[in-house]
């Protein structure tokens, strides 16, 4: 079977279109969940949408950007310096 | 109010700067349209964060167009689905280059027809897939690479642009705050014709501040009154619930702009003309709602 | 002809380190050029950039197929992108890390550079700046004068900090 | 139906025909009729189709890219100055692989202002991957732009199509006309590459050095493959309505020692200035180029070549001349004529084709000393 | 003065050199560098003139031509999309005859988007009446724009000059720059034409067929003029600094066999792969094409050729290919690569030496069977 | 007031349509802007009546320019001017099109850098040059050659969008009151930076009225209050002397319509809907101007 | 081939008789074109058009040369244009005039086609109308029918007065 | 003395630059002494400017527009049919 000619180019949604993004984080952010009262406000900021209901940080995609950290109501996020 | 959809279209992720506010509104902007959407995109930091070829981050069909064109082509896109009896929600997402100057005269024609679409303006207040050169949109005073010394003309007001073509339906929004943004999208999307909607995206890049401050900036703006939320039906100006307050105790400008690298450097007359500016603004907004 | 392959990814300064690369090499007396390989100016994204010395004008635009320096300033990318590639038998690595990095090559050389540019507060938008503490370390492998490296780093900042970044760099490179 | 009819108006009753579902153009002479009658078509519900009234030509092609791609057929029409303003959009719509057609009036370009045909305006779009043909009566222009429906919309073309006419010239000339019910003649349109929200894609993202040549490449293999398609869809018309062009069209051709080669309207005129030639003991002929674009392989070999351009590309030369240089081995005598409507009649052709300086190029109307 | 500078850098210090009154210009990738160096030129006062921050292209050229009208030099710069969406101004600032200088970062046109290095931006703009160069150092780039404006502005010529540099590969790689001091390299601009409120005159007004072509006529007449300027300016410009380029610079040429024709940073590219063939025992040279506007008159008799061009007619051929097969009556091995900033190295040039066929067309990096 | 000059600057004459309010407007703004002007001109009617190569009636400068470009042109003219040190009045005469379709992006790009120019834009509320299609300026329920039933979308409101961007001086003006539009012009040049003037230009051919009556359609449009004569002077308004007594009692819309072939067959409900806009603006326009 | 030329000024209503005299002959069961020569739409400026009758399809584009009928819509234009130019020695020529009109050839005819206009009210924005009533005149002349030219201006005209006074035109043409 | 290269189209001003515009007239203006005031409004509106101060009209380029009638408060401009 020959590949389907591509005349013009299309990309297709695909998750990890743009690479592994978490990979180049200087800072990972941590949830401490005793002070976490899951108000779900990080999520709702989360830029990339990487942080699940269950408050899961897929850390694949995840930039490091600290949002989640500064809007914490709890200061229940500490970002850690990713040690490579 | 039905509560925000679950459902990503943003596949994780966009290549964009970490903490962009543009990677953030267009999660809410899909979550309202749903995915029965065509996003027009002009040249911009949106023709780059959506990914490089062959892969995309966005769910829903990304129909790329020359800098000047989307608005142009969304009318043409949108006046075939119709034609074709298809309900697709069209909706442009330009930056503030691409709506204010190379854009404009596009925008403005398809107000004028009425084109049934959604064209919202990520206004990041420079050229950011450039590097940060001034756009008309820039406010007085930041500096970007073109301005090295600081703007010396004003934001172009291109809301009040807007309102002389009578959209049904108009509105300002931030991505700080994503829930209004996301009611915004949805109820512009039940009016049949054009609505706009004028996104302050703010950019931690470009505007020089660390990018875990990205809600924080934005909040500041609507704290300050120097953005107003707002939205205009058929005329009728309302101001939205995160301006209320400011609009009647604004913390002072400098608050705002003290957060950002664009404006280290800026004399305090500057300041002061820009705090006055905000001043007319916010009492304008407060008499047309009535509330003043 | 001494050849030089910078992996970083955008907004660390791969580019300009192999513009300050050059910028030494033609204060050593030198011939150099610099060209980046990237495209839109987005942060994050996977940036390759060269740099040439020579004694002669160099008149190759393409590619460095061949390095004898490859320069690593983000170890994420060694996983993703083939940094070892064309390295010339005797060519040397220099890897952005603060411990030793396990490659399929002989010599590799860290230094820690992202502590390096956290210490002496050098960042940019939340991110540290890489391009100038590098130029230290590659001053070091004999690349370019040491004091060619923090005059190109002065011509180009003015915040002395690079310099001093610069020289802990040149000192603290594990050979 | 027989009747008679301006290039315009033939142009907008192949329009009608074609019952595109997005029309967008904007005005400019001498191409206005086309628009103001589709107006009309649409108005008294003719032709049921959206009209846009763009504010712009580069706006009126970008239009039809955005309903093109939503995978309706579209037609535009502009003219000289409206073309160029487009120029960028263009090349996108080639590069989108949408079939818009566009009918072209041919006019000149300013500084100063001229509204008179001249070929340059086309011409100088030749790079942007749009298929170019020329029409030199208005039955040919009403044939040739429901072919050019068939041929953009084609699976193995999927380019655009500009079909060109001579301001005014062939533009505003009332001539015969034959009107078809084409029937079956153009299928319905099915683009593959329409934007489908079930099917979600973004279209002409960032690409690559690695990729990006590719598609041009896909470009040109399709233009190649165009000539294939444009032989098949010519002789299918000629099967159904009897009229046959071509990718060029020949008038006593076959025992002719030198030819004439020219496009549009210049070409007709030709005829005539070869009908005397002929009685003069001159054994010549017309070989009139149609499509531009792609560019017919020819073979001149042993014929002497005469070829008026009605354009120019400065600092170079004649543009369709060198064409047949480079790609005909031809060694032609370039003429120069008919620039922003300059007046050439068959008295003049057949003086060029007397006068004839192989290898040389002339400007008609220039006197050597000015 | 000694430097370190990208291409972008090198034009911008020309442009300080040369000091026009008026720039008009809007930021594209991979251009911005030159336009952010000048708006702190002008910050800075280093460079005393008005920039006027364009809310496009379009209006860049028109700044530009409503200045220069006045008569002051004026400058600008642009890079792809941008070049096509000045198109129709590009024709109107060569036929007012306006010495408006423009640098051009050459990039791919979209779609889909690449902002990687190709010709196609600038050759589909060739036949606008604009003279075209093209640079492949940085030290030619300054060289060159600093002619630019002598050329463009003398009275032979008045019409205006582009002045092309390989996005990315030239634009921002770093290498040696001399600047100069010039002096009195470029002479005060005297504009004849300039509007003068004491003798009031329309431009460009609306002009009849038996007049329109006589200025057509006069544009390339200049063209024809503007080649004895180039050789008085370079020679000048040699005499006074000691570097020397020509229409086309040569390298090994005097006995070659065979000759790589190319333009920009390729034909550089092109002198190692030479020196490699030589050394396999293949006589090979390098043809640069620098001046692609005028058009060099080129003897090529005797020689093989093997014509890379970074660009694409569709439905036609390699441009550069074209032009000398119809003004050299070259036959020559035409390549197709570098679209896009396609990676082509010295060793690829050397097998298209190798492997030429000549009168073939090749796309570097095209399987056959796709 | 000092008197209006003798001296013409047109010379006769013009190649325009008999009866053309172009004609006469030209007359006057050369008048009040005397001999050291340029005029930049984009495709419109004036790049024809100006006269064709190798005479002209215009006795300034006259500098044709593509049909979008004349705002920017004008923009680089205006700058190399001022540096060169000279005072040369640099006016754009533009048609409708030229200004809110065509030229629109220019014209705003050259009032945001704040260009020191006049830009008028002579409305004759259609595209009159290539003979009277509908142009965004065109009102409501006009026939025009592309809007063969009527247009369908109201005029666009270029005065607001031009407010916009606060220029120091804009003003409307008809060619029915020479007088005052001369005065317009004369203080228009007197400010530094942009100014605009909004000039409606009765035009017999396209509008179909007899060539004799071009000064009473365009004082009908005054009296009616489908044309309002106002100046805006740093934001200012002031209504002129011509419009104060139709402003507070109008004459029906009817009589400014039934005047023109091309209101023939409006239906009665589209004039009520005109006549309700013209009231609506009316009421604004003296609330703002503080008289209401 | 029979060739007209036809002199008038915008707005007179040159180009559409020509266009009018083609479809007349194309009604005759003939060949024809109607080819217009002008430039911007602008009232009042000298206008030519030309149209050609023939058997055979035509061919030709270029101007008319030698005209076997000049009509001239504006007896104002006589001074100004060379209306005789070219015209053949027997050719005819057509002038709208009240009164007969000294030229130097013999086949000089003349109609008041303004006043025709005028008096059937056929006036449009103040100018009066030609380009149907000529139509007659010049079926009078032979050159067309008068049957296939009514036919014509009622294809191309809704107003009945326009056949009325192409009728009229027919009857008062002063051979 | 050879004639000046032309390098570009440019049009001078002259009287007349569009022939005698006044030719073409199908009624022209006539002022009746006797009724006029000389209030000069028709000079005033005229939009070729052919109504001179004394109130003489230039009739080679008065186009009869008859706008200089409609105006005329005291009805003393006729427009007469041009006899030709
Ligand atoms: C005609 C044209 N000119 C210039 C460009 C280069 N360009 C691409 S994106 C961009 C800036 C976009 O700025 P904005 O619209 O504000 O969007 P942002 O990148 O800030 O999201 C520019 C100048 C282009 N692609 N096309
Ligand atoms: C790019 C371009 N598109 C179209 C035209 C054709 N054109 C010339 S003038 C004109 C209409 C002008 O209308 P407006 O600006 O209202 O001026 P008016 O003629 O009414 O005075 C048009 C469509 C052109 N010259 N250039
Ligand atoms: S924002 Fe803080 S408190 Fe709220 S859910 Fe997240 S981590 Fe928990
Ligand atoms: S650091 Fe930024 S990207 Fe990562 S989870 Fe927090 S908000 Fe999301
Ligand atoms: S430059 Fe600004 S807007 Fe653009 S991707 Fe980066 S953060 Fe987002
Ligand atoms: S069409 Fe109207 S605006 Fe144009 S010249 Fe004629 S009357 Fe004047
Ligand atoms: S008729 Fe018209 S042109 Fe003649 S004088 Fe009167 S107003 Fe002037
Ligand atoms: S308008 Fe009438 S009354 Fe007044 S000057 Fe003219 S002719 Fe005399
Ligand atoms: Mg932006
Ligand atoms: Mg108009």
């Amino acid at each position: 079977m020959t590949k389907k000619r591509e005349r013009l180019a299309v990309s297709r949604p695909k998750k990890g279109a743009s690479g592994k993004t978490g990979g180049w984080r200087t800072f990972r952010p941590v949830i401490d969940p005793e002070q976490c009262n899951k108000c779900g406000l990080c999520s709702l900021y989360c830029p990339e949408g990487v942080i699940s209901e269950d408050l899961e940080i897929d850390l694949d995609f995840c930039k490091g950007c600290g949002i989640c950290a500064e809007e914490c109501p709890k200061k229940a996020i500490r970002m850690e310096r990713e040690e490579r | 109010m039905a509560p925000i959809p679950k459902e990503e279209h943003i596949l994780a992720t966009t290549s964009a700067c970490p903490g962009c506010s543009s990677s953030l509104s267009l999660r809410y902007i899909l979550k309202a349209s749903g995915p029965d959407t065509v996003l027009v995109i002009p040249a911009s930091c949106t023709s780059v964060i959506q990914g490089m070829y062959p892969h995309t981050a966005v769910q829903v069909p990304v129909y790329n167009i020359a800098f000047a064109a989307a608005a142009s082509c969304a009318s043409g896109m949108s006046a075939a689905l119709r034609r074709a009896g298809r309900g697709t929600r069209v909706i442009v997402y330009a930056g503030d280059g691409g709506t204010v100057d190379i854009g404009l005269q596009a925008l403005s024609g398809a107000l004028e027809r009425e084109t049934d679409f959604l064209y919202i303006c990520f206004d990041n207040e420079a050229y950011g897939n450039t590097g940060m050169q001034r756009s008309g949109s820039t406010p007085l005073g930041a500096l970007t690479t073109t301005t090295p010394a600081g703007k010396v003309h004003p934001k172009k007001e291109i809301d009040r642009i807007v309102e002389a073509h009578h959209p049904p339906y108009q509105a300002t929004a931030v991505s700080a705050f994503p829930v209004d943004l996301y009611r915004k999208v949805e109820k512009a999307l039940t009016f049949r014709g054009p609505s706009f909607i004028h996104l302050l995206g703010p950019c931690p890049t470009g505007w020089r501040f660390p990018h875990g401050k990205t809600i924080e900036v934005g909040r500041m703006a609507v704290k300050t009154g120097a953005w107003i939320l707002w939205e205009r039906v058929h005329g009728v100006l309302a101001v939205s619930a995160p301006s209320k307050g400011p609009l009647k105790n604004p913390v002072p400008l400098q608050d705002y702009l003290g957060m950002q690298g664009r404006f280290r450097g800026i004399p305090p007359s500057l300041v002061e003309r820009l705090q006055g500016e905000i001043d007319l603004r916010r009492a304008e907004v407060l008499r047309e709602a009535g509330e003043a | 002809m001494f050849e030089i392959r910078i992996h970083s990814r955008g907004g660390q300064g791969g580019v300009t380190a192999a513009r300050l690369i050059a910028l030494a090499a033609f204060r050593d007396g030198k011939h150099a050029t610099a060209t980046p390989f990237y495209g839109a100016e987005r942060r994050g994204a996977p940036i390759i950039a060269f740099a040439r010395i020579d004694e002669d004008p160099i008149r190759i635009y393409s590619q460095v197929q061949n390095p004898d320096l490859v320069v690593v300033l983000d170890r994420t990318l060694v996983p993703v992108v083939k940094v070892l590639k064309g390295l010339k038998p005797h060519g040397a690595v220099l890897v952005n890390s603060g411990h030793a990095v396990t490659l399929d090559h002989q010599r590799v050389h860290h230094v820690d550079l992202t502590g390096i540019a956290l210490a002496e507060d050098l960042v940019i938008a939340g991110e540290p700046v890489l391009d100038t503490p590098v130029l230290g370390a590659i001053a070091r492998l004999g690349v370019i004068s040491l004091e060619s490296a923090t005059k190109a780093i002065a011509e180009m900042f003015q915040d002395p900090r690079n310099v001093t970044a610069a020289e802990r760099a040149y000192r603290e490179l594990v050979l | 139906m027989k009747i008679i009819a301006t290039g315009n108006y033939a142009v907008a009753e192949a329009v009608k025909q074609a019952a595109p579902w997005v029309i967008a153009a904007y005005p400019i002479t001498p191409q206005t009729e086309i628009v103001e009658r589709i107006a009309q078509f649409v108005t008294r519900g003719e032709l049921a189709c959206d009209y846009i009234p763009v504010e712009s030509e580069h706006s009126a092609m970008a239009a039809c890219i955005g309903a093109s791609a939503a995978g309706v057929r579209t037609f535009t029409a502009t003219s000289s100055q409206g073309l160029l303003y487009m120029h960028e959009l263009l090349h996108w719509a080639a590069g989108a692989r949408l079939p818009v057609v566009m009918a072209n009036v041919n006019r000149a370009v300013g500084p100063p202002w001229n509204v008179w045909a001249d070929h340059t305006d086309a011409l100088s779009q030749r790079d942007t991957g749009w298929l170019q043909v020329y029409a030199a009566t208005a039955q040919e222009a009403y044939d040739t732009t429901l072919m050019a429906f068939r041929i953009a919309e084609d699976e193995r073309v999927l380019l655009p199509v500009m079909v060109n006419l001579d301001g005014f010239l062939l533009s505003h000339t009332m001539q015969d006309l034959a009107t078809l019910e084409p029937g079956s003649f153009i299928p319905p349109l099915h683009l593959p590459h329409a934007i489908d929200t079930a099917h979600p894609a973004a279209y002409a993202p960032l690409t690559g050095p690695k990729d990006y040549y590719r598609f041009r490449w896909e470009m040109e293999r399709s233009m190649r493959d165009a000539k294939r398609v444009i032989a098949e869809t010519e002789e299918d018309f000629a099967a159904r309505f009897g009229r046959r062009y071509g990718m060029t069209t020949e008038y006593r051709c076959e025992d002719a020692d030198v030819l004439v080669i020219a496009m549009g309207t210049l070409a007709k005129e030709a005829e005539v200035a070869v009908d005397r030639l002929r009685e003069e003991g001159t054994r010549a002929g017309v070989l009139r180029i149609r499509w531009f674009r792609p560019f017919p392989k020819l073979d001149l070999a042993g014929r002497e070549v005469v070829v008026i351009d009605r354009d120019y590309s400065f600092g170079f030369g004649g543009v369709l001349a060198h064409s047949l240089c480079s790609t005909a081995r031809a060694e032609p005598y370039s003429v120069i004529a008919g620039l922003g409507g300059q007046e050439v009649t068959h008295g003049d052709i057949a003086s060029f084709v007397r006068d004839r300086r192989p290898g040389e190029e002339h400007w008609f109307g220039v006197k050597a000393d000015v």
